[in-house]
Parts: structure tokens; C-alpha cells; sequence
């Protein structure tokens, strides 16, 4: 029996479909950008910002990433991998041309459309929290008159560990209406940009709290946690600001019962949370 | 029983007061009498849930690993039966828990009781087991039955190793060392020896396959101590979660086995915890048998310090083809 | 309502398997199971509660959802075919039966679990009643009536005969095959052993439990709750309670290399263990108490608060018998006041 | 790894894996090839640094991928490179090897031998001996893992 791209309507959602990675960009030491087109050429399937896929290898496992490609590239799907267990290990030793497996799209995406639609947006990420963000950032450029400023506000342990940086130097500082923070953890030769922590930048830059202003966050749970109460400290209500949860995850449709908050399901029911949504889940992320 | 659990209450509630001890590992009673829950007490007023009965069949000891790390201050008392002294002096020997930080109570034990073993007679609906000694008095929502207590007894007190104490602080009620002719604990594992091969596979088959790898024999086991057990190491290339050919059921239970080969004090956790009632000890006792027909007697936790004899060698053992030279094939 | 022989009950067993595939409660290696039954196998009708339920009839403790074959870059995918062919299983208590209900709402809610549903849809549930439910079962605290089985068919056994009563679309299209082997019957017999069967389940001890201090809403409440650290400290962190629990759905998906192919498998897996979320940067729930705490909220908070109030417990007291330390649910509402006697 | 090449219209040809230490079987093994000594195609060398680096469950992973039978060779007691690892590894084996008869698996699928550097010769006997008696048990179904045998197509 030969495989196809698509298994037809009834093939079970934990079933993978066949993929190839086109193209390898290494970002950073322990970061490189996977292309991944459907066996046909095609783009496998529809996403939103925010929404993740189950990539395969077989033999080594299955893991759930970020989609880090606009839904508006509609030639392909970018993830963004950082290398850290068995199957980013793997995936990390990749030629380009090889096949694996993937399937979604899984959780709830960005409200795009709806809420951040005619908002000032502020991204603020950390190391390979960019990843997610990417995918929201590159739709609102693509739709540029839907949305109001954009500042993007990012940072690294170290000018190398910058994610996407050639896309943010070329294009996006580069635009109109964007304003884009660099910052790194610490002094470095040959980087003349801000030095410092994210959470702290935040504070030095000041955003003002303005009920049209939606701010988006993703990176380490304890940077989170900082640039959350730094927000909260200027004025931001939680209710304007989103970010998203990473669990380990097995299924992605909600029943193999391993990435739940509470009753929440992140697989399902995130990976993006509104920050008031979080607090009235238990502790246990 | 009733005498030994009111001593044992009275010395655990003296020890708490003047200081001797924080915390207080034991037994805490269950909703039927039968279903005694291993517990710590911190307190005299939550010492009052402590009991000790005849279905205290609990080993206590593995839970002196986390015990020690946990405790920063005082001791902590640990109320072991004489078999679980054996335990105990594995850990010790195998630096797993601290003696400074332990205060052994030996509680003097009459064998167990199996559950189990009396529901298989038929006894449905048991909500309390009276304890006379000779025999049992069983309250059923069904009526009041009755029934030898040396056939309730648990497996592993079918053969009891000894009454007396391996390692104590002070001892509450002992038994005396039983005069009769105990039970070999091996007739079954020669039993099986004699068999056939394909006997003996169709037996294990059977029995093996009604594992749901549900790694209570694991778990429970005090001398199962690994931070990170190779089956649930995912780089160990055999962490499977459920057996799915009869070749992973056959190498989770000789895998088991051999990691507590010649450490294994046969105190028969592994048996009485498993849910499908798998004779795990079995297993255990074949290579105990082994170890003391091939290498001399060895008893893992007689004493503290002793060189497993996996850990040994001599120049002269018997070479592998041994197997060859025993038993049926 | 219609009755047979206890004595012919095994011809009708033998019909059931001609057509179907026949699981019920066998006796293997001194356990009673739900397995397949072939003519050599005794069904075991006394036998109040198999060791596990009868939920890996649905839902097996592993199974190959697709295999992959590799070769250099290429892969090859093949998916398995869903199980079509019609299953009967005979003997599942009230308990069981309704613990169906509840996978159903997490297997067949969209997005429906293909495999689960294919086994679900082609088979027919035939319960029977409990002539002498034991001192750990606590369904009637879960609503469950142990006299009145339900599913698509359900049997009561009374002195030497059997009653059945269709219940079902296709426990009614089932029974009518069957026509030859059954009578028709009285009811009275039945409704005096229901009557019977009613009045034991009044005496159960552990039938008295509470559950107004639990449900979907009380997550904030109970989530910090000092009893916690109690309940949990003996705990040895072994999936038996989940493995012999009728409603524990939570799987894992591992890869097999068999040398010829990669088998995928999806299996039970347990959220007592200490690698259930344990993923390359941690886990969110390093201590014990943590997951013990996951699987009591589950059932009792979590369940309910995307079930419309539902527990994801049916009281059948498989975790009372099986827990090595002998902690369990019920243990658990009751140190949280539900304990009404 | 790949597993037995056996079909049923082809004469069974066992699938033979030998765990080799280092030091003494490994270089025994080649000095059977330097000196043109024949052993088994089906016999499949894995060198281990010592044999007492074979662990229970390197014999069983074998068997589970598809092994007919499973030898160990090592050096010689009293010659082992690290003093003593052969004499741990014999204690070791003895007991696994008992235990495997004890399940009920045909005991002359395990074996072990001490063959020295020098004994090119003893390597080609045991190995083609070891063979023999693995053919005559016929192909392993009672401890392998039945997925792993190779598909017929």
C-alpha cells in the first residue's frame, strides 16, 4: 500500500501526513528554521497565527511546534527548532530533502481578526519565544492597514542567540510603523544596540497603557513572568495582554490528558491564553 | 494484635513528646480494617489515626529514602516488622538512607494477612476481619463468616525468614522464633525446575501475560531505588509503556528481577502489591535459590555491609554451562 | 423481557461468537479478565468485577494506529484500517457500562477518535445485574443503579435462568437473532430481584459518599487544599489505579522499530507516573502530590467542568481492591467532608 | 537491525549474535579470519570493551530483534584486560542464563566461552558448534519479539 498526501476525510487526527523539509536556515547555534511543504508541493494545510503542528519522525517521535510562517506565506510552513531533547536533536541533524511527517493544525490562534484588529500591537519576546510571535508579526505586516504601531520588543542571552535576525535587521526595522528593541543579556563585541534583560528594557522604553494597545508575549516562563508584572506596573490591564503556553503534549486534540492547566486543555483550548484567562487557572505551569 | 498497637501507640506518643523523634512512620487505619494505608504523623492528635493489625503487611522501609532526604531536623521513627529490618539494612548497606536519622521501633509480627486470599474463598462484601489467632471472625454484608488464619496469610509469611529483628532501636511485643518446620520457601521455584521446558513456558506465558505493566512490583520494591529506572529511560531503547508483544512482559520481569538480583531480601512486596496476582517472588526466589546453591547462602539485609554477590566473585565459580548440568530441560 | 436456561447458556454464548466477536469475564492464570471466549473458555458470571474494566475492548492498553516505513530521505505512511467487525461483550456491570458513557464523551467528541469510535459504533453491550455487589463498590453514589444495568441489553441472573431485556435499536436487532434460543418471560421474577439487589446497595458502606464538595466549579478550592500532602505521601506512583480504572483515558504515542517497519502505537499511560509530563525542558509536575492531585481533580473537577457537571468516576471500587497502599477515590472525598455517615 | 533471514522454502539459517570482548575474543575472532578458519556467516560479532560490559539486557535486546541463539566470549578468567570483568560477567550470565531456562527457553540458545587471543582455532570450532546446535533447536519463537521477524513479501 502507497501513501498519499491525504489520507481522505476519515483518517484518524493522530495520523500524520507526509512532508518535506525544503530548506534549512541554521539561526543561531541551537536554532534552525525547517521549511516544510506537503509531498505534492502543497502547504499541507491552513493555519492562524499562534497554532502549532505535530511534526514526525519516525522512529524517534513526534513532538508539537509552533507554526513560525505566516498563514500569509502560503507556500510553506516555517517552524523555528530549538535543539533540546530526542526529536529536536534529530531534526537538527536534517539534510534538506528529507521527508517526515506532520499533522494539524492544532489549538487556538491569535484573535487576529477580532480583537487585535485596529489595536496598537506590542510583542515582546525572549530567545526562541520568538518563534510563535513570528507567525503573528509577519500577518499583521501582510495586513498592514488592519492594525495600528507595531513594536516589537526582543531579546537574547547573546547577539548570536537572535532569532530571525536578518529578517528583523532587513525588513522589519526597515518598515514604516514598526519599531523594533533589540536587547541582549550581556556586553558583546561588536553589538552597539541596548544590553540588559528584557523585563527591564520594557521598563526603560515605557509603553503607555492605552486601551487600544494589545501586547503579545512569549519566551521563558520567568521572563513572563517579569514583563507581565512590568505591564501590569504601567498601566496594562491582563485582559490586553495574550501570550502562549507550551506543555508537553501528546495527542493535540484534548484527550490524551497530559497538558492540562486546571480543566484547560492547552493543546485545545491554548496555546494562547488572554493573561486574566491564566490567573484563574490553578499554579501548575 | 490489639496488645501490640496499644503498646506501639503509647512508646510512638512518649517518643514525639520528649523529642526523640519529628515524625512518626507507620500505618494508618482504612475504611474495612484491611485497607491500612502506609502514613506519616507529625503529631500526637494525628497519631491517634495509627494502627497496627494484621494487614499492616506494608513494607515501611522504602519510604525511609525520601524520609531521610526530606528530614532536616530530629529523627524520624520507622515501625518495622522483622522482615522489614532485612530492607532496611540493604538500604543501609547500599547508602540509600541514613541510620543517624532513623529510630527503628521493631514491632513484633504474627504474619500477615492477604486480602486477597480470603476473598478467593468466596467471602464477599467484607467490611471488618476479627483477628482471634487461631482463627479469623469475618464480618460480610452478606453475614458473619469464619476462617483458618494460617490460610489467609500472605504469601510471603507462608515462609516468614525470621521473627527476630535485623536492626532496632528497641523492640515493642517480639514473637518467638517459630519452633515448628517452617515452609521452604523454594518448593515452588523447584517445583517449576522440575518441569519441562515447554511446562515451564506455558506457566510463565500465562502468568506473565496478565501484566499490565502497571510497575506496582517496580515501585513498590525497597531495593527498586534508581533516581531513573532504565524502563523509563527513553534513551534506553526499552521504556515501553505497555506491553504489546510477550517478548516486553518477559523482559520487564527478568529485567526487574535481575536489577535486584542478590539485593533482593525476597521480603515479597513485589507479589502481594500486583494487581493481576503475577507470583512475582518467584522470580526473585529463583535467583536467591541460584545465588545460594551456586555462589553459598546469601541473605541480602542479614547484615549491614555484606558484598551482594553480584558485587563478588570468586576465581573458581561455576562456569555458565552450569545451567546445562541442572534440572529438566 | 425475555429469559433462557442458565444451563443453555453456553449455546448462546457459542451463537454470539459465531457472529461476532464475544468478549466477556474469563478466568486466566486465577484472574478473571474481559477476554475473547472461545468454547473451552468458562464464563465466570459469579465474578462480580473483572480485575480491569472492560474498556480495552475500546480502548486497548496499546494498539498500532499507523506504521511508517523509512528508506534514506523517503517515508512511507500506512495508516490501519478501523475495526469494522461486530463485537458483543457479555457480563459488563452497571459500572462499566456507564463508564462507556464517559469515554465516549472524550473519544467521540470532535475531533472523534476514529479508532475508539469504529469499535464503538459496531458493538453491542450486554450488562447484567449484580446479585451481590461487595463492600468496595460506591456506583450509586455516581447515580448508577447496579439493579438496572442498562447499555443495549441488559440480564438479569435468577436462580436458574437468565432474564434479558433489549433495551436498544440494537439490542433489540441482536435479541430478535436470538429469537429461537429465548422465551418469553415474566417480569416479576426480575422486579423482586431488583427489589433485592436495591436493598443490599442501601447497606454498602461506602455508598453514603458525598459529592457536594466537588464539581467542575470547586478548582480554586481544592487545588491548594492542605489534605494533599496527606493523601498523597504514601503514594508509590504506579499506574495500577489508572490501568484498573474503567475511565482513565489518558494515552501515550510511542514508535517500535521492529527492523522492518516503525509500528506507532498509541497506549495507556498513567498520570500517577513521574514521566507523564516530563518533556525536554522539565516537567510542570515534579512531586508526587502534584500528580496525585492531577488524577482525583480530573475526575472530580476537571471531568465535570467540560462535562456539563459529569464525574469521570463510576464507583466500581477496582482502585479500593487494587491499590497497593490502599488509597483511593474514595479515601479522597472523604478527607474533603464527603463522607455522610 | 535486521532480523533472520529465514523463510519457510529456504533451509533455516540461524541468526547467531556474539558479544566479543575486545582484547581477547574479538582478536581470536580475527586471527580465525587472518588464518582462513571458517565460522558461520549467520554469526554476528558486536565487540564489547569487556565481557563483563554485557549486560542482561544486551542478550535480550538480541533475542528480541530476531536472534536464533546468543553467545559471549571473553577472555580466559585470570586473563581479562581489567583483572577481573570476566569473573563478574560469568556470575552474571550463569543466573541470567538459568533464569531464561527457568521461563522455559531452550537453554542452548545462550552460551559462553572463553577464547583467547591466540585461539583462533577454538573461535571457528565454538562458533561453527554453536551454529550447529542452533540449527538444530530450529528458529526462536519463544523469546523473540514476533514483530521484528522479517515480514515474507
Amino acid at each position: 500500500m502507497s501513501c498519499t498526501c491525504n489520507h481522505g476525510e476519515n483518517a484518524d487526527k493522530l495520523v500524520p501526513v507526509r512532508a518535506v523539509v525544503t530548506e534549512i536556515r541554521t539561526e543561531t547555534p541551537d536554532v534552525k528554521t525547517f521549511r516544510v511543504v506537503g509531498i505534492d508541493g502543497s502547504n499541507c494545510f491552513d493555519h492562524m497565527p499562534g497554532q502549532c503542528a505535530m511534526l514526525t519522525v519516525p522512529g524517534v517521535g513526534e513532538a508539537m511546534f509552533s507554526i513560525t510562517s505566516s498563514p500569509t506565506e502560503t507556500e510553506y510552513k516555517d517552524f523555528s527548532i530549538k535543539r533540546c531533547g530526542l526529536l529536536t536533536d534529530y531534526l537538527h541533524t536534517m539534510e534538506p530533502g528529507q521527508e517526515i511527517g506532520i499533522r494539524g493544525p492544532f489549538g487556538k490562534p491569535f484573535p487576529v481578526d477580532t480583537v487585535f484588529k485596529g489595536k496598537d500591537l506590542i510583542f515582546i519576546a525572549g530567545g526562541i519565544g520568538l518563534a510563535p510571535l513570528h507567525s503573528v508579526i509577519n500577518y499583521c505586516r501582510a495586513n498592514r492597514d488592519n492594525y495600528g504601531k507595531i513594536d516589537i520588543l526582543y531579546g537574547s542571552r547573546s547577539a548570536d542567540d537572535l532569532v530571525d535576525f536578518d529578517e528583523i535587521k532587513n525588513e522589519w526595522e526597515k518598515e514604516d510603523g514598526i519599531n523594533v528593541y533589540l536587547t541582549i543579556d550581556r556586553e558583546q563585541e561588536g553589538w552597539d544596540g541596548h544590553v540588559g534583560f528584557v523585563p527591564s528594557y520594557l521598563k526603560e522604553i515605557g509603553f503607555k497603557p492605552d486601551a487600544n494597545r494589545i501586547a503579545v508575549l512569549c519566551g521563558p516562563p520567568i521572563m513572563i513572568k517579569f514583563v507581565l508584572q512590568g505591564l501590569i506596573e504601567m498601566g496594562f490591564d491582563k485582559t490586553q495582554v495574550y501570550t502562549t503556553l507550551e506543555l508537553k503534549m501528546k495527542c493535540g486534540i484534548g484527550k490524551c490528558g497530559r497538558c492540562n492547566i486546571g480543566s484547560k486543555y492547552v493543546c485545545k483550548d491554548g496555546p494562547v491564553f488572554r493573561c486574566d484567562e491564566i490567573d484563574e487557572l490553578p499554579d501548575e505551569y | 494484635m490489639q496488645k501490640t498497637a496499644g503498646l506501639i501507640k503509647k512508646r510512638v506518643l512518649e517518643l514525639l513528646a520528649d523529642g526523640t523523634v519529628t515524625k512518626v512512620l507507620g500505618w494508618k487505619e482504612g475504611d474495612f480494617i484491611y485497607d491500612v494505608t502506609p502514613a506519616s504523623f507529625l503529631s500526637a492528635q494525628e497519631a491517634d489515626g495509627l494502627v497496627y493489625s494484621s494487614f499492616c503487611g506494608a513494607n515501611l522501609s522504602k519510604y525511609l529514602i525520601s524520609e531521610c532526604k526530606a528530614l532536616t531536623e530530629g529523627k524520624i521513627l520507622a515501625l518495622l516488622k522483622p522482615c522489614d529490618t532485612y530492607s532496611f539494612n540493604q538500604l543501609l548497606t547500599e547508602h540509600r538512607i541514613d541510620r543517624d536519622k532513623v529510630y527503628v521501633i521493631g514491632v513484633g509480627c504474627k504474619g500477615m494477612l492477604d486480602i486477597e486470599k480470603i476473598k478467593a474463598m468466596g467471602i464477599k462484601g467484607i467490611t471488618k476481619v476479627i483477628d482471634n489467632g487461631k482463627e479469623l471472625d469475618i464480618k460480610t454484608i452478606y453475614g458473619s463468616k469464619t476462617c483458618k488464619r494460617e490460610d489467609a496469610l500472605l504469601e510471603k509469611c507462608l515462609c516468614c525468614k525470621s521473627k527476630n529483628f535485623k536492626a532496632f532501636d528497641e523492640i515493642i511485643d517480639p514473637e518467638p522464633e517459630t519452633k515448628e518446620e517452617k515452609a521452604d520457601r523454594f518448593a515452588k521455584v523447584s517445583e517449576l525446575e522440575a518441569m519441562t521446558a515447554e511446562e515451564r513456558y506455558a506457566f510463565w506465558q500465562e502468568q506473565l501475560s496478565k501484566c499490565i505493566r502497571c510497575n506496582a512490583c517496580r515501585n513498590v520494591c525497597p531495593a527498586c531505588s534508581c533516581m531513573k529506572c532504565v524502563f523509563d529511560n527513553p534513551v534506553s531503547g526499552v521504556s515501553s509503556k505497555a506491553n504489546t508483544d510477550s517478548f516486553e512482559e518477559k523482559m520487564f520481569h527478568i529485567i526487574r528481577a535481575f536489577h535486584v538480583a542478590g539485593r533482593c531480601t525476597d521480603c515479597g512486596e513485589c507479589s502481594r502489591v500486583c494487581p493481576q496476582n503475577i507470583p512475582l517472588h518467584l522470580l526473585n526466589r529463583k535467583f536467591i535459590k541460584d545465588i545460594n546453591e551456586l555462589y553459598g547462602e546469601y541473605q541480602a539485609g542479614e547484615e549491614v555491609g555484606s558484598r551482594a554477590p553480584l558485587a563478588d566473585f570468586t576465581f573458581d565459580d561455576a562456569e555458565p554451562s552450569v545451567v546445562n548440568e541442572r534440572g529438566n530441560s | 423481557m425475555k429469559k433462557i436456561e442458565k444451563a443453555k447458556l453456553n449455546d448462546l454464548l457459542a451463537r454470539l461468537a459465531e457472529a461476532s466477536t464475544l468478549y466477556l469475564p474469563v478466568r486466566k492464570g486465577g484472574k478473571v479478565n474481559f477476554a475473547k471466549w472461545t468454547k473451552d473458555e468458562e464464563y465466570c458470571a459469579d465474578e462480580l468485577k473483572t480485575v480491569k474494566s472492560a474498556k480495552d475492548v475500546f480502548f486497548p492498553q496499546s494498539e498500532n494506529i499507523v506504521s511508517f516505513k523509512r528508506e534514506s530521505s523517503k517515508i512511507t505512511i500506512l495508516p490501519k484500517e478501523l475495526p469494522t467487525d461486530r463485537t458483543v461483550i457479555f457480563g459488563v456491570r452497571a459500572c462499566d457500562a456507564k463508564s462507556f458513557d464517559i469515554l465516549d464523551s472524550v473519544f467521540m467528541s470532535e475531533p472523534a477518535d476514529s479508532f475508539y469510535t469504529a469499535r464503538r459504533n459496531s458493538a453491542v453491550i450486554i450488562t447484567t445485574a449484580c446479585s451481590t455487589p461487595e463492600e468496595t463498590c460506591f456506583c450509586g453514589v455516581f447515580g448508577i443503579d447496579p439493579a438496572n444495568p442498562g447499555a443495549d441489553i441488559q440480564t438479569w441472573f435468577v436462580g436458574e435462568e437468565l432474564f434479558w431485556e433489549a433495551l436498544s435499536e440494537k439490542g433489540k436487532a441482536l435479541t430478535e437473532e436470538l429469537s429461537d434460543m429465548l422465551s418469553d418471560a415474566d417480569e416479576k421474577e426480575v422486579e423482586d430481584e431488583k427489589s433485592r439487589i436495591s436493598e443490599i446497595t442501601k447497606q454498602l458502606p461506602l455508598n453514603g459518599l458525598s459529592l457536594e464538595n466537588f464539581g467542575g466549579d470547586k478548582t480554586n478550592e481544592l487545588f491548594d487544599a492542605a489534605q494533599w500532602e496527606k493523601l498523597s505521601q504514601s503514594c508509590i506512583g504506579c499506574g495500577t489505579c489508572t490501568f484498573v480504572c474503567p475511565t482513565c483515558q489518558c494515552y501515550d504515542i510511542r514508535d517500535y522499530d521492529t527492523g522492518n517497519d516503525i509500528r506507532r502505537y498509541r497506549c495507556w499511560d498513567s498520570c500517577m507516573y513521574s514521566d507523564f509530563t516530563m518533556c525536554a525542558h522539565g516537567t510542570n509536575r515534579p512531586t508526587q502530590l502534584q500528580r496525585f492531585r492531577q488524577r482525583f481533580m480530573h475526575k472530580l473537577v476537571y471531568f465535570p467542568a467540560n462535562n456539563n457537571g459529569e464525574f469521570s468516576c463510576v464507583g466500581c471500587g477496582r482502585c479500593v481492591s487494587s491499590c497497593p497502599i490502599s488509597m483511593n477515590i474514595a479515601k479522597v472525598i472523604k478527607s474533603f467532608g464527603g463522607d455522610n455517615k | 537491525m535486521q532480523v533472520s533471514e529465514n523463510t519457510e522454502n529456504k533451509e533455516f539459517k540461524p541468526l547467531i549474535v556474539a558479544f566479543c570482548c575486545n582484547w581477547c575474543s574479538y582478536a581470536g575472532a580475527d586471527l580465525a579470519g587472518t588464518s582462513r578458519l571458517s565460522y558461520p556467516a549467520e554469526v554476528k560479532i558486536i565487540r564489547v570493551p569487556c565481557s563483563c560490559r554485557v549486560n542482561p539486557m544486551f542478550i535480550l535486546k538480541a533475542f528480541e530483534k530476531g536472534a536464533d541463539g546468543v553467545i559471549m566470549c571473553g577472555c580466559h578468567p585470570g586473563d581479562c584486560h581489567y583483572s577481573t570483568g570476566n569473573y563478574y560477567a560469568r556470575r552474571r550470565m550463569t543466573l541470567l542464563f538459568s533464569m531464561l531456562d527457568y521461563l522455559g527457553i531452550d537453554r542452548a540458545r545462550t552460551r559462553v566461552e572463553w577464547v583467547s587471543a591466540a585461539e583462533g582455532q577454538k573461535f571457528s570450532l565454538v562458533m561453527n558448534d554453536f551454529a550447529k546446535t542452533v540449527t538444530e533447536l530450529g528458529e526462536n519463537i519463544k523469546l523473540g519479539d514476533l514483530r521484528c521477524k522479517k515480514q515474507q513479501d
